[in-house]
């Protein structure tokens, strides 16, 4: 064994590229949330929002037409929950469910003349000067805009419910829905919204999936990374930046478990398999039974269906 | 048409790997045999219940033969052709068999010494790294007959292994080939079944093998060479034997290079003509005969001997293989 | 043509819900620079009017005219637009959100924060409505609250100022407090329409009132011309009788609480601070005090839906402190807490159900387990023609119910179950008069019969009509019990106005 | 504008005839899909809907796979219902029910090759205990740091899907299998197998099984004190508090119910139609039973119903599949129709929707009354 092997700087580098996908979703989910819809479709949107950037990138050989319809496909699928939920006002947690059920048929079937081809490249932005900085260069500045992107959204997300006045509506909806309606908001119009932005960064996390991190299309390539987001979110208990921090270190988890085995480390292969999920349990609980502390950041009305129309 | 021919597939025929080389031979069996023959088949039929309902509803249907692409299917094969003794049934990598089951397989284990020489041969840091799937016998075979002729290549070689439990995780290989990478290995060799670790390979400037089939479009700088499974031949010649009526069940047929059930690929040129050569000899070698994979002196990983010099493995120890030839670092995972 | 003097004209409004016809051809004019008040018992449609007014509610007939120009908001933004603001009935506040970002939202321009501050203290000094901006709402009185909803409605410079039940939650001293910002307000010109179910207030604070019953306008009157006994004849549209008290004789002791205490989870919830009490026989203890002060905690952690953190409960002489919920039941202590939908009823199943939620244990309506439907519907019979509720059947959901007829229901099923002590918690909050004074006899005739009564009320009249011995509940502490012959009103504000800020 | 008002009471019309309506849009609606993918809709709908049940080529092998498809699908969603219906999401019954089937199997490989009456009864406790056990982790978790059960119970499938995968490759590996991949053949165990009980039809205890638990838990869930609070903690958490209901417990008992059918519908897969365990004995009946569950309304029978409508959609997808040569992916999209399509009609039962017309209405002043 020899650790020497292990290069750190591009250790955390490719951590960053792995975790970017459920960082995505996760934000979209956190913003979705923050108004108090529970979309448990994150997995649904994700992969379709995979195979609508990869048949536009294919067909177009275009990636930035790729991501844009990424987003565009996740707000498609998350348009169905927003009408079953909002307008039907059908229960939030099966038709999560059954939207990630969809997902999931709808994104195979539209890729069956998909599989086995490869998208155009996504090239990396080397930002000058900071790309040659050693170690810190590699680490964060030589990746590329789908990367840079979800760490500006983070920021966004972070000033958008510190300091925006639309930011304070959405808030103040998932707060207490039955007040925001008596003051004259919108609450379905602002949560419909709210879930198709969710569908839109999930939709990109996914395209990131089958544009950047694998590059191709296979049939339910997510494999559980919406459900990883949703958890991240309440990891974060609803705050952009340890959102950032938790999809980081569920990402290094996966990758260190890699790298143990690769040095031929005497490890359980099929534990370290296991210990993203053992971890995000773990962290769950840390979380909620620690409630008072994060509790004014939970979202009151949370999953409740808003009934005064 | 005079025969129905249904196939049933294990996922879904457009991945590129391990059904796709099944449809591969479904479509040579269709053009074969023109108008004469019909073919149907099922995918993504999990190896379960659900198997044996899908082949009795085949079977109902009027198919006179059946292929089961997949190990898993194994024991519904046998029920089924409990029920229908009149339909003819093929069954891919099993060991059982009935008056009207037979068995095919291949020896994949043939292929990866080819291209373990050329992994030997081509890699700089000496490191060859290994995406496996299940610590199960086909893949640990296919892991020490490719680290014997790595070895036999290039003495300072070293064999770097991830298992991923998974047969088909695209993300989770491209995470594993990735790390493999950065951890200093120039040279990929897989057992799992999509093309993401050949593309990842190509972005990162080393170099990878197909698996199952060419994969040089996803890296055609990467790409050294395939292993292809051939199931096209077999499948034309046992059709061609039903409609004859010289069919037999019971048989088992496990084929390597020399019946073109195991194909080595097109040869990148890249690799250096000596290499070629010295590859294609291996693979002739093996096709006569001449050549064992397995032939000793080889000792097991904790040294004690498995091999005595000259001596080859018999066919009971390479279908059971459950440990690690000597030289190779880690465990198998159980 | 329009008179000079009218605001804003409301001509033949009508609303229809599903269950019933909340406004019916409504017409009311509402003057420059008046306080005018709109009167009407629980479900007349007072709310729904002003809801139209305000733009919540779109009405399904009629006309309005602000200023003589029709006035057909678009929403409350728009009504706002136009001048209209208003003060929830139930407050529409955020309690996990700060006072600023209260006041924030309820404005529709985004001003810059700064400014926005100068501006919000501007007018708390203008009309001496001190609050802190950085305070967290939930952690706030209801007067505070009810300070932060006025101010963000001043903050839009309304000409007309709408205010639905503004005091019902307020200490007499904060009664007072606002009514003199009102009388400032009126003085420079704003148009007050206010909502109330307290007549005394009415008399003193408006010079015009519109009397609503079952959505239909039936008297405009001058109250301070007009006995409140009239007025209340009026709301109601009948006379009725009130409750006879019979003699009070006090009992061996019933119920003794030893330093009760409670600290809640809910960073919201309200603390019961060293709670001690003696009730007897006999005796009905009316608790005062204003919404939120704890009373709900305290009817909670007496029914044993909540566990003390301290302190311990003597019933006849057993300790029930470790007693659930069940077992206190099974001993003869019933409670009826406040909220009727969803708490101390479900409103999606039948009153059979509803039965259940009680009464299964003590009335044996379920053997080894397994639930006896037949006597839970006799039950709920027994119970409609007893309190002479109001209903199609025992098969009725309980949200077809009206609030004063489940309040019925909610009561009898506990009094048939002949409680050795019964805990009520506003027993005729939102009930019409005749129906309230049939309750009050009821749970006077329970003590009459040997049962121990303690009703918390907000109500200071009922109280001081019903129960023998008063005590004020104020910030989760309770004041030491008095005899109600000995109490007058004012004592009685004071004993309660010690509110906690 | 569409006007959406709740009703006084509950359309009892609509509770039944909701999914039917569901149904049919479903097939109008996926009809359109096969068509768009150059399939002849009404065969496909037909391939689906009819032939398993009717056509004389398949129905006779069909109808029993019907009920033997239906019968795990049933046992889960039932359990999982009662903790619905409370507002208690156990979405983990994947995992419970691979629990369920290791825990039985590991018994039954365990005492191989012995010969006794026991084994196949001590095998279903050890289905239910598997079962149970796993649904008792995000359990605990709730009640005791207030963990949210739908992530937990969701993480947990991972966790014994890679337990599954460590068991056919390593502990339970068939030493007689010559290195592959699986336990023993349990079905060919007489002791531990789970035998046909009418020839050739396939149909076995754990049919038998389900049915009964329909019987059992219909009359348990109407007049069952137990049944009532489940209710009552579902559609008013307080009253439930107030009346005494004891939560914690009702989650344990949720929670366990679902788990132990679950894993009683593992042990029954396993040891019958499925026979050994292997890397991919689960194909996503934990997954399908919530929809079932809301298919089924959350109530015994309708899931019956429901479970028997799943699996025709299915087998029927199967025939549609390599008959018309529509791939499987195109039945998911079905079945996500399916649930989209009953949700949605939900509403109806407690909503009345009408076009509201009021805004022309406001134009006209109508006269005054008085
Ligand atoms: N959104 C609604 N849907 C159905 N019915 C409603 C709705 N809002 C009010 N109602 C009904 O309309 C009637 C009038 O209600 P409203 O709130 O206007 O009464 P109110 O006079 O303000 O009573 P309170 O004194 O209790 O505030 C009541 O019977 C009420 O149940
Ligand atoms: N949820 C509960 N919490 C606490 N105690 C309970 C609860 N349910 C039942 N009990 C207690 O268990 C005892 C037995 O319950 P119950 O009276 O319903 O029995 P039963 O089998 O119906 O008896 P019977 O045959 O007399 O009707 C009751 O006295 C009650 O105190
Ligand atoms: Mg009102
Ligand atoms: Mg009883």
């Amino acid at each position: 064994m020899d650790f020497s092997d292990i290069n750190f700087s591009l250790l955390i580098a490719s951590l960053i590229v792995a975790a970017t996908p459920i960082l995505l979703a996760a934000l979209g989910e956190l913003i979705t949330e923050k108004s108090g819809v529970l979309n448990l479709g994150v997995e649904g949107m994700m992969i379709f929002g995979a195979i609508s950037g990869f048949i536009v990138t294919i067909e177009t050989k275009n990636p930035w037409l790729g991501f844009l319809c990424s987003c565009v496909g996740g707000m498609l699928l998350a348009s169905i929950f927003a009408v079953v939920t909002q307008i039907f006002r059908a229960n939030q947690v099966a038709s999560g469910l059954a939207l990630t059920l969809f997902g999931l048929g709808l994104s195979a079937l539209l890729g069956q003349s998909y599989t086995g081809i490869k998208p155009v490249a996504f090239p990396d932005m080397h930002i000058p000067i900071l790309a040659d900085i050693p170690i810190i260069g590699i680490i964060l500045f030589q990746h590329d805009f789908i990367v840079y992107f979800s760490i500006f959204a983070v920021i966004f997300v972070y000033f958008l419910f510190r300091n925006s006045h639309f930011g304070l509506i959405i808030k103040a909806i998932g707060e207490n829905h039955d007040s925001a309606h008596a003051l004259g908001y919108k609450v379905i119009l602002i949560r419909f919204f709210t879930i198709l932005i969710g569908g839109a960064f999930a939709g990109l996390g996914g395209g990131y999936l089958s544009l950047v991190r694998v590059p191709q299309w296979t049939e339910g390539m997510t494999a559980g990374a919406g459900w990883i987001a949703l958890a991240l979110v309440v990891f974060a208990s609803w705050q952009p930046f340890r959102l950032l921090i938790g999809a980081y270190i569920f990402g290094g988890i996966t990758l260190l478990q890699l790298n143990l085995q690769a040095l031929g480390l005497e490890i359980n292969v099929a534990l370290l398999s296991m210990s993203p999920y053992l971890v995000t349990i773990g962290v769950l609980v840390f979380m909620s039974a620690r409630r008072n502390k994060n509790s004014l950041e939970a979202p009151r009305s949370l999953g409740k269906t808003f009934f005064g129309l | 048409s005079d025969m129905k021919v249904g196939f049933i597939y294990i996922g879904p025929p457009g991945d590129h790997g391990w059904n796709y080389q099944h449809d591969v031979g479904r479509q040579a069996v269709d053009e074969a045999f023109g108008g004469k023959v019909e073919t149907v088949f099922q995918e993504n039929v999990p190896e379960s219940a659900d198997a044996e309902r899908v082949m009795t509803q085949m079977a109902l249907s009027g198919a006179d033969m059946i292929f089961a692409t997949s190990f898993g299917y194994m024991d519904p094969v046998i029920n089924v052709a409990k029920k229908f003794p009149n339909v003819k049934f093929e069954h891919a990598t099993g060991y059982k068999t009935a008056d009207n089951v037979s068995t095919y397989s291949a020896r994949f284990y043939e292929g990866r010494t080819v291209i373990g020489h050329v992994a030997g041969k081509m890699t700089k840091s000496n490191k060859i790294g290994y995406v496996a799937s299940y610590p199960i016998p086909e893949v640990v075979r296919g892991i020490n007959s490719a680290y014997l002729a790595a070895k036999a290549a290039n003495p300072n070689v070293e064999f770097k292994v991830i298992w991923i439990f998974t047969w088909y995780d695209p993300a989770k290989e491209a995470d594993a080939a990735k790390t493999l990478i950065q951890q200093g290995a120039d040279v990929i060799m897989q057992h799992v079944d999509s093309s993401a670790i050949m593309t990842v390979a190509e972005e990162a400037g080393v170099y990878a093998f197909g698996q199952a089939s060419d994969m040089s479009e996803f890296g055609p700088n990467a790409h050294l060479t395939a292993i292809i499974n051939g199931w096209a031949p077999y499948y034309v010649k046992r059709v061609q034997q039903a409609m004859d009526g010289t069919w037999k069940g019971g048989e088992q047929t496990f084929d390597g290079i020399g019946a073109g059930m195991v194909i080595i690929g097109n040869m990148s040129d890249k690799i250096p003509a000596n290499v070629r050569k010295e590859a294609q000899d291996l693979a002739d070698g093996i096709a006569s005969g001449d050549i064992h994979p397995f032939t000793g002196p080889v000792n097991k990983q904790d040294g004690s001997p498995w091999l005595a010099s000259g001596e080859t493995a018999d066919i009971g120890t390479l279908l059971g293989m459950n440990f690690y030839v000597e030289g190779i670092e880690g465990d198998i995972p159980q | 043509m329009p008179n000079k003097n009218i605001i804003l004209k409301i001509e033949g409004i009508s609303k229809e819900y599903p269950t019933v016809k909340a406004n019916d051809y409504v017409s009311l004019d509402l003057e420059y620079g008046k306080i005018q008040a709109l009167l009407g018992e629980n479900g007349a449609g007072k709310s729904t009017l002003v809801k139209i007014v305000y733009g919540l509610v779109k009405p399904d007939h009629g006309k309005m005219y602000l200023n003589g120009v029709e006035y057909r908001p678009k929403g409350p933004q728009d009504a706002r637009s136009k001048g209209v603001g208003m003060v929830f009935q139930h407050f529409s506040l955020f309690d996990a959100l700060t006072v600023f970002e209260n006041i924030a939202l309820g404005l529709d321009k985004n001003l810059k924060k700064n400014e926005l501050k100068k501006r919000i203290l501007d007018v708390s000094k203008e009309y001496g409505l001190s609050i802190s901006l950085d305070k967290i709402v939930g952690n706030l009185s209801a007067g505070e609250r009810q300070r932060i909803e006025i101010i963000r409605c001043l903050l839009l410079n309304p000409k007309i100022m709408i205010m639905d039940e503004p005091t019902s939650v307020l200490t007499p001293g904060e009664v007072s407090d606002l009514f003199s910002v009102l009388k400032k307000l009126s003085n420079a010109g704003m148009s007050i329409l206010y909502i109330s179910h307290k007549l005394e207030e009415i008399r003193t604070l408006c010079t015009k009132a519109t009397i609503m019953r079952r959505g239909q306008v039936v008297k405009k009157c001058d109250p301070q011309n007009i006995s409140t006994s009239k007025i209340a004849e009026e709301m109601v549209g009948t006379s009725f009788s009130s409750p006879k008290k019979s003699k009070f004789k006090k009992g061996k002791e019933c119920l003794k609480i030893n330093n009760l205490s409670f600290k809640p989870l809910d960073p919201f919830g309200i603390p019961i601070r060293n709670l001690n009490l003696k009730i007897h026989h006999g005796e009905i203890l009316g608790i005062g005090g204003v919404a939120g002060n704890g009373q709900e905690e305290f009817l909670s952690l007496l029914s044993g839906e909540l566990k003390p953190t301290n302190g311990s409960l003597l019933f006849d002489g057993i300790d029930i402190t470790k007693f659930n919920v069940v077992e206190r039941r099974n001993k003869g202590l019933l409670t009826a807490p406040e909220e009727r939908l969803g708490h101390a009823a479900v409103p999606v199943m039948t009153l059979t159900e509803n039965c259940l939620i009680t009464a299964e244990h003590r009335m044996n309506l379920s053997k080894k387990g397994f639930i006896d439907y037949e006597s839970s519907k006799k039950l709920s019979d027994e119970i409609i023609k007893k309190l002479d509720v109001r209903t199609s059947g025992s098969d009725a959901l309980a949200r077809s119910l009206s609030g004063g007829n489940l309040q019925k229901f909610v009561i009898g099923r506990e009094l048939i179950q002949n409680p050795k002590i019964f805990i009520v918690n506003q027993p005729t909050w939102g009930v019409d008069a005749a129906a309230a004074s049939s309750i009050r006899q009821q749970i006077l005739d329970l003590a009459k019969d040997g049962a121990a009564v303690i009703v918390i009320s907000q109500d200071l009249d009922e109280l001081l009509e019903i129960s023998d011995v008063f005590c004020a509940l104020v910030g989760g502490q309770l004041s030491s019990p008095e005899n109600t012959s000995e109490l007058n009103p004012s004592k009685l504000g004071m004993l309660i106005s010690n509110s906690k800020e | 504008m569409l006007k959406i008002e709740p009703r006084k009471n509950h359309s009892n019309f609509l509770e039944v005839s909701a999914p039917v309506i569901a149904v049919f849009l479903t097939m109008i609606f996926g009809g359109f899909l096969f068509l768009s993918m150059g399939k002849n809709p009404f065969e496909a709908i037909k391939l689906i809907f009819w032939d398993p049940i009717m056509s004389p080529t398949f129905s006779e092998y069909s109808r029993p796979q019907l009920v033997i498809k239906a019968a795990p699908l049933i046992l889960i969603a039932l359990g999982l219902s009662f903790g619905f219906r409370a507002n208690i999401w156990n979405i983990g019954a994947e995992g419970q029910y691979i629990m369920g089937a290791l825990i039985s199997g590991s018994i039954g490989l365990a005492l191989y090759p012995l010969d006794s009456m026991v084994i196949f009864p001590l095998m279903i406790l050890g289905g239910i205990i598997g079962g149970v056990l796993w649904a008792m982790i995000p359990a605990i978790l709730k009640i005791r740091f207030n963990t949210n059960e739908i992530l937990v119970s969701l993480m947990l499938v991972y966790v014994a899907e890679q337990i599954l995968a460590l068991a056919s490759v390593g502990f339970l590996r068939n030493p007689e299998g010559l290195g592959f991949p699986g336990s023993r053949d349990l079905s060919k165990y007489p002791s531990a197998a789970n035998p046909e009980l009418i020839a050739n039809s396939g149909i076995h205890m754990g049919v038998i099984f389900s049915i009964i638990a329909v019987i059992v838990l219909t009359y348990f869930l109407i007049y069952h004190r137990l049944g009532f609070q489940i209710k009552l903690l579902g559609q008013a958490p307080k009253a439930s508090k107030f009346s005494g209901v004891n939560s914690n417990y009702i989650i344990i008992f949720c929670l366990g119910l679902s788990g132990g059918l679950a894993g009683v519908a593992g042990m029954f897969e396993l040891t019958g139609p499925a026979g050994l365990i292997n890397i991919d004995f689960n194909v996503g009946y934990g997954f399908t039973a919530i929809i079932v569950a809301f298919l089924g309304r959350l109530h015994p029978i309708g899931i019956l119903f429901a479970g028997l409508l799943m699996s025709l959609t299915y087998v029927g997808g199967e025939l549609a599949q390599f008959m018309l040569n529509i791939p499987a992916a195109a039945i998911q999209v079905f079945q996500g129709m399916l649930l989209f399509f009953l949700l949605s009609t939900d509403l109806l039962v407690s909503y009345k929707i009408s076009l509201n017309l009021s805004n022309l209405k406001t134009k006209k002043l109508k006269p005054f009354k008085k």
